[in-house]
């Protein structure tokens, strides 16, 4: 068998497997020497590299394996995802004006503005990476610390935190930043 | 269906070409189905016309299909002629008809199907047998691509603080459960009511009646409580550990109230 | 986006997702005309066929997909012990035919045609893949409609059923498909 036929015979096989599968088998199947399905292996991995193709070739241990080129991961992604990703929910929107505003912030805090736990849509936030942790809050129990971030931004079409529309004067009056409230709440032993 | 065209080339034929037709029946049923008419909507004046201009044409004048023509023209006449003067009962011609019809197209149908099953075979032949691969297993990327306005963050805060501003409904005072405590002093009561009761007690059964982990701990407090001022005893067995009163109480300060009211009101005949 | 890049990410997408595609979420996914993958899918093909590779490209009506080379499937299932299908009945091609034709059919049309019940062979067919239900007829018992499937182009080496061998015209022509036939089943109010 030419090194041509095997290189395609084992793209062929590779590619129906989907998994990785033993070099050795492909030797036997083809009645070749196993050095020559690995020639023939780095052969096609070398070409599909080079061609920067889709698809590429890893010898991993003992067996030969196909998969996706990991630079069009991206591509890939979004065009098989099957769930259409939901839009923030009003909730959702809330957990992050309190994220946003009063950023770096605890999960406490975000709990007592809102008045209800708040742990599953802080989760989500993080999830969709909008918000981050930063740091732990130095009190006790050294709570982490929230923050928006770079996607955050962007889905809000603002290139900084300065953009951000200011909070009226009225319903944040001087020297009652939620900030020095929730310290305050914080403080006084229950 | 206005104007129907009946065309009855290839469905009228010559004598040496009949044999795909049985009867006036038949010959109807082909002149239906060719043309995709509805019983009801049968011209008997229009087919007639058409037919006789066909036969017209018709060099050689083929007395059996002037027969059949006659008997195919009463016959139409006859359908037509029940299907408007029946009450919607007596249809079982028509049924006949229809289904006859059906059964025409059926076999059409599927003499059709059966000149390609060759032709499909061979392409199934030809395109070989492919495999394709199983989906490889994507890590989801749930970053959020979705945009909003700013003004929109602004108006969730505003939300947050209306909401904390307007005061909690009114008329239905909110109630919160009572949270259970359990004495120490109540449990040694409770168990020295029991080995009053019973004699003996067993700790596993203490305990898996207890409700909650306070009340457990609660038992093991008053129990240490009344082993230490001596009112009760216990025996180790191997797996569990059985309650006595103690047989003489030893003498040694008694706690307030423990013994007075455990063995005294509820208890009529207790252990004084 | 150049055609030689759709290329390759086209081959990463369809070797990712194993099956069919439709063109267009590739296309809104890239951000290019349908056409460009199209063209772009026509042109791997090609070449896939050309050097006499391992894998092959199919059109399947509005979809794309992968595939491995008809020429390689002994090897390929030797090599990954894979039992070989048998060749579809006469039966199973009579049921596959009537519903290529008249799709979307039900069953009972199948059955008419044929003179004898069919779920068995709709069974085997739906089970390999060839056809699936595709909603339901809206008349009384609301009965399954079925359809030929991607997969069914696959086998038949075509790239729509437009590719289907012509039916034998009948004596008279137009308007005789099984279609109407139904159609005035359904409509006369006996």
């Amino acid at each position: 068998m030419e090194m041509n036929d095997i290189e395609c015979v084992l793209e062929g096989i590779l590619f129906a497997s989907g998994e990785p599968v033993p070099a050795d088998r492909i030797a036997l199947t083809l009645g070749v020497p196993k050095t020559d399905v690995y020639q023939a292996a780095h052969a096609l991995a070398h070409r599909l590299e080079m061609e920067k193709r889709g698809i590429r070739l890893v010898v991993l241990g003992d067996t030969l394996q196909l998969c996706s080129a990991p630079e069009y991961a991206d591509y890939i992604r979004q065009a098989l995802e099957v769930r259409k990703q939901p839009q923030l929910s009003q909730q959702a929107l809330e957990v992050l004006a309190i994220v946003a505003y009063h950023q770096p912030v605890t999960k406490l805090v975000v709990d007592q503005i809102r008045g209800v736990d708040s742990s599953y849509t802080v989760g989500l936030l993080q999830d969709r990476g909008l918000i981050e942790a930063c740091g732990r809050l130095n009190v006790p129990g050294r709570p982490l610390l929230y923050r928006t971030t770079p996607t955050f931004l962007r889905a809000f079409g603002i290139a900084s935190l300065e953009e951000m529309p200011p909070l009226p004067e009225s319903e944040n009056g001087e020297g009652d930043s939620p900030e020095d409230w929730v310290q305050v709440k914080m403080e006084t032993p229950l | 269906m206005d104007d129907p065209i009946f065309h009855l080339s290839g469905i009228v034929r010559t004598k040496g070409e009949m044999e795909d037709f049985v009867g006036p029946l038949s010959l109807i049923l082909q002149l239906l189905s060719k043309n995709k008419i509805e019983i009801r909507d049968i011209s008997i004046s229009l087919i007639l016309e058409q037919y006789l201009a066909y036969l017209d044409n018709l060099a050689a004048m083929d007395l059996e299909i002037a027969s059949e023509f006659v008997a195919m023209a009463s016959y139409l006449m006859l359908i037509k002629t029940k299907m408007l003067l029946s009450t919607g009962e007596d249809v079982s011609e028509l049924d006949q008809l229809i289904s006859s019809l059906e059964e025409l197209k059926r076999r059409d149908s599927y003499a059709k199907i059966k000149t390609v099953i060759i032709t499909l075979r061979d392409m199934a032949e030809k395109a070989g047998v492919t495999y394709t691969k199983p989906p490889e297993s994507i890590p989801p990327d749930n970053t959020y691509r979705y945009t909003h306005k700013i003004t929109d963050l602004l108006r969730a805060y505003r939300r947050i603080a209306q909401a904390e501003e307007s005061p909690p409904p009114a008329g239905r005072p909110f109630t919160y459960p009572k949270p259970i405590v359990y004495s120490v002093k109540d449990k040694a009561r409770e168990i020295l009511h029991t080995l009053s009761l019973e004699g003996s007690a067993r700790m596993s059964i203490l305990v898996k009646e207890a409700g909650s982990r306070t009340e457990v701990v609660a038992i093991f407090v008053a129990i240490l409580e009344l082993c230490r001022v001596g009112e009760i005893e216990f025996i180790e067995s191997q797996d569990d550990v059985t309650i006595y009163r103690a047989a003489a109480p030893l003498d040694l300060p008694v706690p307030p109230d423990t013994p007075e009211e455990a063995t005294g009101g509820d208890v009529p005949n207790g252990n004084e």
